[in-house]
């Protein structure tokens, strides 16, 4: 077996996981390399979910009865979790949604319809980047055609980098909000925050970050990074499916109108007017996605008993051999960073002129399972010039022997295709 | 029954016999509701710059919430502010304990009938009944003071 | 045991609710009378969660991998069985939201940004009624105040029934939306959805159903109501928290505009600009709650198998029972109708000048689990005159006895606050 | 290996050497996109009213997606339309089959090499690819047809 520096023990981690036990196409092990897509689910989540529904199951916030106490000691609970996990300088700070586009689209809309000096119109600007995930593109596409405010962009450099060499020009006294990714879904590159938040709070915009990359591979701080904003999703962090989080400043949002109108975020109701209830409820219409809020705590304390500067150690070592590896096989040109410096674990790349969508399907047939097409970041693909990608993904739970099993599907592919 | 330890006689009767209710003249008003179960409080504060010389309230809401204004006012009216503002932290703390604080004497000095709320401390979803005229309390004296401090600017 | 015409054997249904086993306060196995807020969950369900995270979980949609397209397979499967739940015309019709919060939220805002003639703006009206849940109240609020729309009042008799004797002043020409519930969360009333419906069409106005309170419950099928859209959510249903529906006619969802912005939800991004994915896609911004629809899924298969005609009688039994047993109690007095016709198994009370929030906590301390407050819907005790109310509410697992155990801890609390 | 399945060798050989590639003159040009994937095609018909005189394409994608294109080229230029409707219905019958429908020796004289499509209905994420160009074609005639009507009105 292949030692690298800085590996967690993939063994005894992999137990926690049934999904990796599953056995595809007549006899082979899954070899799941399409983690920036979604996650696997360790048992000790599976089992939150399950005590909450067979034990504690109950509508939250409203009840006196003991389920209702219980459940909403459990959600809440989840928020302190998160809190935690993040480094929120306060719990009600932290706003659960459905998934991290509906954080992205929260703030976009809460920023249209904002009093002052907050309101995005079309007098003012938007800055986003050409690698984002189109939930971080959409968004604001949309709020910029019904608010007339001007959409910018950063360009890309050919190595898969941020280009910010015109940032002056693409943040400028007139932007209210930039909008851009820790890491990049589709390429990995790591986007240095410090130098664009800068420029951001010179000029006076607020600034969100999309850590859906992030969050679930490196410590987040959201008090280092330094945003107003902070965007991710449970899926990809060993969570459920149906549950985000939305980060932000404690002072924006009590100031910023809510979103989504309902049961839970207002204080009073009449025919006449409705007052809100203070943050976060007031972003939370409806029942929350209460049984995922706790299978999102449970999957915070998994995370956070193995370590996230060791999940990232290991990460990083996986991404270099991958790298290394990948490298070897003829005509494979990886698109974003060819080192591991700056850069998670997804490894975007095409292989001479075969298809992605044939790469993807001959890998499929080896038990390999890999993510082909645009990633939801189109402009990344046309910006090089490309219909689309195959991506390996990495995770905790993810071995060099992995790796070195994706290597001889490509072979196998290269040789389908020769 | 672990209701008893909730529900004591003594805040039963609060609820039965509110002291001092009904609204009168006072230096700041203010309205707060809860949300979860819609309960509501205005509450007047009369500060004569040192001692609190009238808390006038009018609400509807469960026992805990009513009773918790009545005893407010008994605890609470005649005192100076710094002793009423110690009370009211340390009443916090209590309700703030899940029960987890057993009052003892020195706790009940400063208390008095305030300490039978200390079963609610166990219920997360009547602390809140029990704190609304105590946060409508801390609210209308800061404005008092912020008028009274105006006044004398 | 009490016999009833109509009556489920509750006694074999309780045997897949592993939460009605629980047991609370020392002993008091608990009697579950909290179903309008929300349900519990079935064993079948359950299963359908686990074995989804187990052995299938993936992004859906775009991998051409075997995890992936069997996650696509189970999503899309899902939609395919609430489709036919409904009876609606088109699988493509059915829209999954994370609560009916969310789905009521998706038709406010996309008539707000909507072209003729479905444009709300401050020429036209909005038509609701005095006894909605918060969450079909605030976004018309929200909508109102931000196209300047009129908002217009059904009110209500003093039985608990739509006041419907003004209903061509409440809907007129300019009326754009009406948007009612089918049965009032708090009052249990059923609603006279074929006068309203009429006069709508009349005027041209679309027509929204909050059938929250209704899915659960009884056969619904959106062709024979005859609206534009319906809503509901899964956790009152048997289904998993996380996840709602919103169901739409075809036409009206291809015209109108989408309302969260993302990955899954368009053709094609660019820079420039993007085009939208037909619906329901178009409406499905991020990754979808994959498990949850699963769930939901399997919940309606497990309401399907028992029957929703046999449920329905079920609760019609329970309901008028539980009614008769009621008024027995001195001084209670039914919020709402105080017969089982044209009426839900949710039923408010008050008890004499005795808090409800005493009297949850006084039937929580005997296992018995109510609700109490004004159930997001303040209008309602507003127009009543009352602060809150105790509601019980009923569904398929509910028995005589429990009815039973329940006037019997109203007589404790009577007798505690006497 | 199943994989043979799909990828016949007739599906390659058209994928490496596409018939009747590259855009002509025609009456009328779509373009779809297959959002899953990111699959182009662009696609005109040129239609004399009677027969399909012919259909030119330009497009990226995957080898099923481009030999589709290919084989549809192939199989449907200089039929009557009426004919190639008939094979494009079968076509779509078999590529939602779910890999249960077997061709038989009926089906292959209708459809020719796009039986070889048979093994791909398996895979519910390439069915959309291998139906691109045919969806494409039948919205083009459609546009073509409309034409002619208007003109002919
Ligand atoms: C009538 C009615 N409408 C809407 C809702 C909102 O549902 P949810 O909280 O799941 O969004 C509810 C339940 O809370 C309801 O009873
Ligand atoms: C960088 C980035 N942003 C946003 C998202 C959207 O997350 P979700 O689909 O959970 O809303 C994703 C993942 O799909 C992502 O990779």
């Amino acid at each position: 077996m292949t030692q690298l520096p800085g590996l967690l023990d993939t063994e005894a981690i992999r137990k926690d996981f049934p999904l990796l036990d599953r056995v595809v196409h007549d006899g082979k092990k899954i070899v799941y390399l399409d983690n920036a897509a979604t996650s696997q689910k360790p048992r000790q989540v599976l089992d939150a979910l399950n005590e909450y529904y067979e034990q504690h199951n109950a509508n939250v916030h409203r009840g006196v009865h003991v389920l209702a106490e219980e459940a909403t000691a459990l959600y809440e609970g989840a928020r302190d979790k998160v809190a935690a996990f993040i480094n929120a300088p306060s719990r009600n700070e932290v706003i659960f949604t459905k998934n991290a586009s509906e954080s992205l689209n929260l703030v976009a809309n809460m920023l249209g319809w904002a009093d002052e000096p907050y309101r995005v119109d079309s007098e003012t600007e938007i800055a986003i980047t050409e690698m984002e995930h189109h939930s971080n593109i959409v968004p604001w596409q949309l709020l910029s055609q019904r608010t007339g405010a001007k959409l910018k962009w950063f360009g890309l450099t050919d190595d898969g980098r941020l280009d910010l060499s015109n940032i002056e020009e693409v943040i400028t006294e007139k932007t209210k909000i930039v909008s851009f990714t820790l890491v990049s879904n589709i390429m990995g590159t790591v986007n240095p925050v410090e130098a664009i938040v800068r420029r951001a709070q010179d000029v006076g915009a607020l600034v969100l970050i999309d850590a859906s990359q992030a969050a679930p591979h490196m410590p987040l701080d959201v008090q280092a990074l330094g945003a107003d904003f902070v965007a991710f999703t449970g899926h990809k962090m060993c969570g459920p499916t149906g549950i985000g989080v939305l980060w932000g400043r404690q002072e924006l949002l009590e100031d910023l109108p809510p979103f989504l109108g309902g049961g839970e975020m207002i204080e009073t109701v009449s025919m006449h007017s409705s007052t809100y209830a203070p943050a976060p409820h007031k972003f939370e219409a409806g029942t929350p996605p209460i049984a995922q809020a706790v299978g999102l705590g449970a999957a915070v304390d998994y995370l956070t008993a193995i370590g996230m500067d060791k999940i990232a150690a290991h990460e990083h070592a996986i991404t270099e051999y991958a790298i290394k590896r990948l490298l070897e096989v003829p005509d494979l040109r990886i698109i974003g960073p060819t080192t591991a410096e700056d850069r998670g674990a997804a490894i975007s790349f095409v292989l001479g002129d075969i298809h992605p969508h044939d790469v993807g399907q001959v890998l499929d047939e080896q038990g390999i399972a890999v993510r082909v097409g645009h990633h939801c970041a189109r402009p990344v693909c046309l910006r090089y010039g490309i219909p689309a990608t195959t991506r390996a993904s990495f995770y905790l739970y993810s071995s060099p022997a992995e790796v070195d099993a994706l290597v001889v599907g490509l072979e196998n592919v290269r040789k389908f295709f020769g | 029954m672990k209701l008893e330890s909730m529900y004591q006689e003594l805040i039963l009767d609060h609820y039965k016999h509110p002291r001092g209710r009904g609204l009168r003249d006072g230096d700041a008003e203010v309205h707060h509701v809860n949300p979860t179960c819609g309960d509501e409080i205005t509450l007047r504060v009369k500060y004569d710059g040192e001692t609190l010389t009238d808390i006038s309230y009018e609400g509807q809401g469960c026992s805990i919430s009513q009773a918790g204004a009545s005893i407010l006012n008994e605890l609470l009216v005649g005192k100076q502010l710094a002793e009423a503002q110690k009370i009211q932290a340390l009443f916090l703390e209590l309700m703030q304990s899940k029960g987890k604080l057993e009052p003892d004497e020195a706790m009940e000095e400063v208390l008095e009938d305030a300490v039978a709320f200390a079963g609610v401390s166990k219920y997360p979803a009547r602390v809140k009944c029990a704190l609304l005229s105590w946060m409508a309390w801390k609210d209308a004296t800061a404005q008092a003071l912020g008028d009274a401090e105006r006044k004398t600017a």
